[in-house]
């Protein structure tokens, strides 16, 4: 067993809660049953480490595959690292018929064509998702697994979803992409985040979005509160209506669970009491940033609670609407900038 | 701060095996060569001695990934300190490797996490970390990390000039210069504070200062910085306890830092470091140490545990690392009574005003903890020293006042009014601003059991005033100090003042709470005991002062539906009565002029007027007396000889005695005539009765029995003639 | 000492305090009587209501069915004039009305749609209902603007399904109901083929699904053939994606002649002609598959 | 802009009715479940979020007995919406009917500034200045029965004694600022 192998294994049980480890190697169902009782989960990591490469030596195992069992790790708890956002732009007519053989040995190929050095596992996860993870070497180094590329599509969809690529490695993953996905372009989507699972709901709309219907809305019946007939809320109704906006604009029940939000300004300085900003005639640039554990139930509950003006701003609605929470403001389209303000104090 | 120093003389030479190692120490290796050959000659070569030499002779920039000997050996010092902690010596090594990031920060970030002492921690090493902090590779959060776990294991380490050091630490190395005054501290820290963003312990600088000089810390602590700042010790604390307990009690006591002790009890997250007395602990009260420290002439109060032994040792007595312990123990409290510098108190004042402070005028997003356990038992401790000592701490005199501005009335009431009783004398400029403005607005809005209980509390302090007064006035108009520590002196007159200020108050109170209670009982009472206290300042407490209860008190006592009340407000004016005559004979007898005002004499003749009048002379209602109602209003109301009927036997308060005693009187008698028992014999008989009732003697000493009830009022009237010229 | 009895005192009053304040709550229990008999009170309110509406609803009954089946108005006229007059006109509205509602509701469950205006009418919103086997499934929302020109400014159509190049195609601007229909033709074809495929999982456990994607649009599967127990690869495209029918069926196996063997023939039509789920059923039936 | 009146309507029998106005809608619930549970009177609580009230509850509304603004201290908005609404009251309320009531003034995160101003504005209109632990259910309840105590009164429910009367006792007046001593 070389050294990559064995560094691999050593990071990778660094990475992994020792509480995870049984049912991963489970699922990885490469250890005999005799091999499994051998582990003791109770001793430390580093003792268990010692065994399981003292396993893998005997098996003669590779990093191929230990990779694998890093691969099923990170499917199965994929809300860790960075997560991005690409579109896929423009399709072919036969971009619908893309099925999984074809696209796996498409993307290989072209992938291999693109750099030598590179080494590619691709797996179908329950719901439809192709995993793909892409250990990058260059023209003369072996590939590095210690840092690998991992991409999420779900075929005959826009959407592709990638955690750690550098940039020197964008352009090739791209291409290997468009082709395999019989598209003319990708895109970034402007939309990142801890949580691959929020991302993914968010632009694969799997998240419940609240309409006006003719129907009593399910809102109204949630927010009945049995109270007593002495207490009396004067302003229920504007209450009612904040709320059922709230949920218009971002969504009702549980929400996809964004961290944080970008705006960035590029746009002329106007405050008449300060002369000297405002003629100044290049743009004014600042970046504000919008953070919580979960934004959108936050900027939901802003909007409710009336903390934030409703009906809600454009620039705030714009990151369920658009699937995005990167924004550049720019005075060309007055629409946001105006809005600005208020969006500020909201 | 000071007093920390006289500590650090015997205890740094307690760890004389340590410095002398270190101080030849000068560069690590060699330190550590001492420490390998005493290691050498008791144990074997084992692992841990190993991995530690490899820690102490690795060389800088040895790579750290995919370096199994480093893994290894790190492993095996964690687990170890995880296990039974580290000596001082692994701790020296393995601080010193950290610190000098000779592999990087990240295992320095790994190793400082798992330095765990076994016993204590030498200082001399912790010295050396600072010095490697001043050299400033090390990334701003594993400087921050260090001087959390310094913090953490503070009271472990072995040498005690540390106080003042780590604050010297901690300026010392962000910034090179040397911050004498503390406002330029807090100016130096404010800026760094705009240089270097947050940091935890800035912060927590800070909040101190905003403590002690809030007009100079103006910008508003955040609360997650309490957090930042609270769980410092999270990394090693559960091990430290850990660690405690597996290396049994004794040491226990060696580390009582109070989180410790409090993670032990709370598991909650906020840290009650305050409320949680600290276990009166020292450094050298392990037995080889004491012998040392005893030949040092130097007794730790932890092992006094006799009064006799407090006397003959009282000359070399060490106190304690955490003043805060002295509360706990009555022995310490008789010491710091009687000892004679004042750092003990100032000690203890810090302390506690910081404790107080923190927890209840300045806590964290914690929540609902306030009316946990760890906040009653403190209150009590503390109301028991404040009435052990029987004085308070200026501290808490301190906190009570802002308390008492954002107090919602039932907070820890019973402390807290505690507490309150036991305020020294205010000066009458500040006793309004201070006490009454808050205590009012409280008082009249809130429940009728707050009413009773400040009352109570009012009480207490001028009970407490007087004595005091009693205790220290020697001759009066000469000053008197009140309050041995706090030296507040005041005049006589100005004494004086404060008093008359109080029972104003309290009158006020009074008279407006009985109308808004509808003179409810219990509130009644509470109030009479008051004026019992009041009416006796003359003989009791020897202050020459009377003030009468207002008529908002008199009349509800007097015309209260149950008989105890007006029972107690004779025996009231009865004292009062012994007070005035009292008073007028010492006038005589002494030609010093102290004057009681013909007002009072006024006020006391009207009330007694009119409380004989109309409990024995059957005279309500008549003018002249004190409630005079038109004559046409009295005829419509058809009452049948009005102005009976408040005497003793038609006085609803009465009535039933009245009934009962007829009754066994004339047995027979069908037809009820109350009236009949005004004649001579059978008043005489029903007063016998009365006084069998248990309404003894009061109403005797006030009217001296009816025929010659007026002549006393006359004979009053006839003085105050005299006296007004 | 002195100072324990003080507090002793002051928290006793505290103790009293409570006392007074669980004391308070205490007459609660003694007014539920009083509580009861409102209630019962207000049921009779709503009681005397809901008879008052039955009686009125039946009379509208009677009306709808005059109306409905258009007898002659006159007569009608005359059984209702001996009644006092507007009481009955408002009746008759309310029956228009139901009437109208009852047409508005037919028209929509012969494909209409669900419209209704939002934003004071700058905009509506449309909702697309979908139904598989008479099994109502979910429903897709669309906020259209209306001004300056029409617009999808929000909805919830999954991305696989190509939104805006339909909206093109079957020129909204123009002809909205024409982009509509195709809309809630490709919705309904996806839901019935996702349906479809829950069926399949669900009644063939003999039957594995080798792979199938988030639009349902390729569909393999792998049969097995009794006694011989040779496997099967059935693949299954929907290439049509506004239909839940495959629009190509292919088999292949080992032995090269089964997929041209008649029944296999016939196997490859029911396919093509009926729901998966169905289909396996007749095969298995017919003993072509376990 | 409708001017809330103290005396617009007539009073109902041995009935009091508190007005509860919170910008965040929080602890005024707590409190109303509370006051409702008294049982001499018949408290009707009505809750606002801020002032105007609106229209159309003209006529469902009862005369308000007592206005009660709650102001969260570690929230600058809180009390800049309790300032906002002020005006909406008729001056006749400052006659003893409206108090405020402050949560969160022990924080760490309550600047004393915000506190000064709050204590300010509540001397300037000669109203009560409560404070209340809405943290703890000893605390609501604590502040509920202070509430009610206010309000009985100025409900007139409380012989020989009116809303100005009590309201001059117990006013705030403007903050002293007690002098730390020093601890070295």
């Amino acid at each position: 067993m070389d050294d990559s192998a064995k560094r691999l294994l050593q990071r990778f049980m660094r990475r992994i809660p020792t509480q995870m480890l049984k049912t991963t190697l489970e699922k990885w169902s490469r250890l005999t049953v005799a091999q499994q009782k051998s582990l003791d989960f109770t001793q430390s990591k580093w003792a268990l480490t010692e065994a399981l490469l003292d396993i893998c030596e005997e098996n003669k195992w590779t990093t191929k595959h230990i990779s694998e069992l890093e691969m099923i790790y990170v499917i199965d708890n994929p809300n860790q690292g960075m997560w991005h956002a690409f579109q896929l732009m423009d399709p072919e007519d036969d971009a619908h018929s893309v099925e999984l053989t074809q696209f796996k040995e498409q993307f290989k190929s072209h992938l291999s064509e693109l750099i030598r050095h590179v080494s590619v596992k691709i797996k179908k996860h329950t719901d439809e998702a192709v995993w793909i993870r892409i250990a990058w070497g260059d023209s003369y180094s072996r590939p590095n697994h210690l840092k690998p590329t991992y991409v999420v599509h779900y075929l005959q969809t826009p959407y592709v979803f990638v955690t750690s690529l550098t940039s020197k490695q964008k352009p090739l993953l791209s291409q290997a992409l468009v082709l395999s996905t019989r598209h003319h372009a990708i895109k970034d989507a402007n939309l990142s985040g801890k949580k691959f699972t929020a991302i993914r709901d968010l632009l694969m709309r799997q998240y419940q979005q609240a309409f006006p219907t003719k129907y009593p809305s399910p809102l109204k019946e949630k927010n009945q509160t049995v109270s007593n007939p002495l207490i009396e809320r004067e302003q229920a109704g504007p209450a009612a209506n904040r709320l059922q906006m709230a949920c218009e604009a971002f969504g009702d029940g549980m929400l996809p669970q964004l961290q944080s939000a970008v705006y960035k300004l590029e746009t002329k300085f106007r405050d008449q009491t300060n002369k000297t900003m405002t003629e100044r005639e290049e743009s004014f640039r600042c970046v504000v940033k919008f953070a919580s554990t979960n934004l959108l139930e936050s900027l939901r509950d802003c909007a409710s609670s009336g903390i934030a003006s409703t009906p809600v701003t454009p620039l705030l609605s714009s990151i369920p609407l658009k699937g995005r929470n990167y924004f550049v403001i720019t005075d060309n389209s007055p629409g946001p900038s105006s809005q600005m303000h208020q969006k500020t104090d909201g | 701060m000071a007093a920390k120093q006289n500590l650090s003389e015997p205890s740094d030479s307690d760890s004389s095996s340590l410095t002398d190692q270190s101080v030849s120490g000068r560069s690590g290796n060699r330190s550590l060569r001492v420490a390998e050959k005493e290691r050498r000659k008791n144990e074997a070569e084992d692992p841990f001695v190993l991995a530690l030499k490899y820690f102490s002779d690795v060389g800088a920039g040895t790579p750290v990934y995919g370096n199994d000997e480093f893994e290894t050996n790190l492993v095996l010092v964690e687990r170890v300190a995880y296990s039974k902690g580290l000596s001082p010596e692994a701790i020296s090594v393995m601080l010193e490797f950290a610190m000098s990031l000779r592999m990087g920060t990240g295992p320095c970030v790994r190793v400082l996490k798992c330095l765990i002492p076994a016993t204590i921690v030498p200082q001399e090493p912790i010295v050396r970390a600072v010095v490697w902090l001043g050299v400033g590779k090390i990334p701003i959060s594993t400087q921050v990390l260090f001087i959390k776990w310094v913090l953490t294991v503070f009271d472990m380490i072995d040498a005690k000039d540390q106080l003042r050091a780590i604050y010297g630490f901690i300026f010392s190395f962000v910034t090179e210069e040397n911050l004498v005054l503390r406002v330029f501290r807090v100016r130096k820290l404010l800026e760094l504070q705009s240089k270097l963003g947050r940091q935890p312990f800035l912060l927590h600088l800070l909040s101190l200062y905003k403590v002690f000089c809030p007009e100079l810390v103006t910008l508003s602590i955040p609360s997650r910085m309490k957090s930042g700042f609270r769980n410092y010790n999270t990394p090693w604390k559960s091990a430290l306890i850990a660690v405690q307990k597996r290396n049994g009690s004794q040491l226990a006591s060696s580390t009582s830092l109070p989180f410790t002790i409090k993670d032990k009890t709370s598991s909650r997250k906020r840290k009650h470091c305050h409320l949680e007395l600290p276990v009166l602990s020292s450094l050298v009260n392990k037995q080889p140490q004491t012998e040392l420290s005893s030949s040092r002439k130097v007794v730790p109060l932890v092992q006094l545990n006799s009064f006799a032994q407090l006397l003959e040792n009282i000359h070399r007595i060490e106190l304690p690392a955490q003043m805060g312990s002295l509360l706990g123990s009555s022995l310490a409290l008789q010491y710091l009574d009687c000892v004679q510098d004042e750092s003990a108190l100032l000690r203890l004042n810090f302390w506690l005003g910081y404790a107080l402070h923190e927890e209840f005028l300045f806590y964290g997003d914690g929540g609902a903890y306030q009316n946990s356990e760890e906040a009653l038992q403190f209150l009590d401790k503390l109301l028991f020293t404040q009435h052990f000592l029987q004085e308070a701490f200026s501290s808490s005199e301190a906190f009570l006042y802002k308390f008492l501005s954002v107090w919602d009335g039932s907070l820890l009431r019973p402390q807290i009014l505690g507490l309150l009783s036991n305020i020294p004398v205010v000066p009458s400029s500040q006793i309004g601003r201070l006490l009454f403005e808050p205590l009012m607005q409280l008082f009249f809005t809130s429940s009728l059991f707050f009413k009773c209980g400040l009352m109570e509390c009012l009480n207490n302090m001028l009970l407490k005033w007087l004595t005091w007064h009693s205790v220290y006035a020697l001759e009066d108009d000469l000053d008197i100090s009140l309050n041995s520590h706090t030296s507040i002196n005041m005049t006589l007159s100005g004494f004086k003042d404060s008093v008359m200020e109080l029972v104003h108050f309290v009158g006020r109170l009074a008279s407006v709470g009985l109308q808004l209670e509808g003179c409810h009982t219990l509130l009644l009472s509470f109030v009479l005991d008051f004026y019992e206290t009041v009416c006796d300042t003359f003989l009791k407490y020897g202050l020459p002062l009377v003030v009468m209860p207002p008529p908002g008190v008199f009349y509800p006592a007097l015309f209260s539906l149950d008989p105890v009340s007006v029972d107690r407000l004779a025996y009231i004016m009865y004292r009062y009565k012994v007070n005035l005559t009292s008073a007028k004979s010492q006038e005589k007898v002494t030609e010093q002029a102290f004057h009681i005002s013909r007002q009072t004499f006024r006020e006391f003749n009207h009330y007694l007027v009119v409380m004989v009048n109309c409990l024995w002379n059957s005279n309500m209602f008549r003018p002249g007396m004190g409630v005079q109602l038109g004559e046409e209003v009295l005829l419509k109301s058809n009452v049948p000889q009005y102005w009976t009927s408040f005497d003793l036997v038609h006085h609803p308060a009465f009535m039933s005695y009245a009934v009962d005693f007829h009754q066994r009187c004339w047995p027979g008698r069908k037809d009820m005539d109350l009236n009949s028992i005004k004649h001579s014999k059978p008043w005489s008989w029903y007063l016998e009765y009365l006084y069998s009732q248990g309404y003894d003697g009061d109403f005797m000493d006030t009217h001296l029995t009816s025929p010659d009830g007026p002549s006393l009022l006359f004979a009053f009237t006839a003085h105050e003639e005299q006296w007004g010229i | 000492m002195e100072g324990a009895s003080t507090r002793g005192v002051l928290s006793h009053l505290s103790l009293l305090e409570v006392q007074a304040r669980s004391r308070k709550t205490q007459p609660q229990q003694r007014s539920r009587v009083k509580e009861l008999k409102a209630e019962a009170e207000a049921l009779m309110i709503q009681r005397d209501k809901l008879k008052a509406e039955i009686q009125t609803h039946e009379r509208l009954q009677k009306l709808r069915m005059s109306m409905d089946k258009q007898c002659p108005r006159e007569q009608e006229e005359e059984e209702e004039m001996d009644e006092d007059s507007e009481d009955s006109q408002l009746l008759r509205l309310m029956a228009r009305h139901t009437h109208l509602k009852d047409l508005l509701h037919a028209h929509h469950l012969i494909g209409g749609y669900d419209i209704i205006k939002t934003h004071q009418g700058k905009g509506v919103c449309v909702s697309v209902a979908t139904s598989y086997e008479g099994v109502c499934l979910d429903t897709y929302n669309l906020e259209i603007d209306l001004k300056p020109k029409l617009r999808i400014s929000r909805h919830n159509v999954p991305p696989f399904i190509p939104l805006n190049s339909l909206a093109e195609q079957s020129n909204m601007q123009t002809n909205i109901r024409a982009f509509l229909d195709t809309l809630s033709r490709h919705l309904n074809a996806f839901a019935g083929r996702k349906q479809q495929l829950k069926l399949l999982k669900e009644q063939h456990k003999s039957v594995e699904v080798m792979e199938s994607n988030v639009l349902c649009s390729i569909l393999v599967l792998m049969l097995t053939v009794p006694r011989e127990k040779t496997a099967v690869l059935c693949t299954l495209d929907y290439t049509d994606h506004t239909r839940c029918l495959p629009t190509r069926v292919h088999f292949d196996c080992e032995d090269k002649e089964l997929p041209d063997s008649p029944e296999w023939k016939k196997n490859c039509h029911l396919l093509m002609e009926t729901p998966v789920h169905t289909a396996l059923l007749t095969m298995k039936k017919m003993g072509n598959i376990v | 802009m409708s001017l809330l009146k103290p005396f617009s309507k007539l009073p109902g029998l041995n009935t009091a009715n508190i007005l509860l106005v919170e910008s965040e809608e929080q602890f005024q619930q707590s409190l109303a479940d509370a006051l409702v549970e008294e049982t001499a009177v018949t408290v009707n609580v009505r809750l606002a979020k801020s002032l105007p009230l609106p229209m159309e509850n003209e006529e469902s509304r009862p005369r308000i007995d007592l206005v009660v603004f709650i102001i969260n201290l570690t929230s600058e908005l809180s009390f800049q919406s309790a300032e906002a609404s002020l005006k909406y009251l008729d001056p006749g309320y400052f006659l003893g009917k409206v108090c405020f009531m402050v949560t969160n003034a022990r924080k760490a995160s309550a600047p004393t500034e915000r506190l000064d101003a709050v204590r300010k504005l509540a001397a300037s209109l000669h109203c009560p200045l409560l404070f209340a632990e809405d943290q703890t259910p000893d605390g609501v309840a604590n502040a509920t029965e202070r509430l009610l105590t206010i309000l009985k009164v100025s409900a007139g429910l409380v012989p020989m004694a009116t809303a100005l009367y009590l309201s001059n006792l117990t006013r705030c007046t403007v903050p002293p600022d007690i002098d730390q001593p020093s601890f070295d």
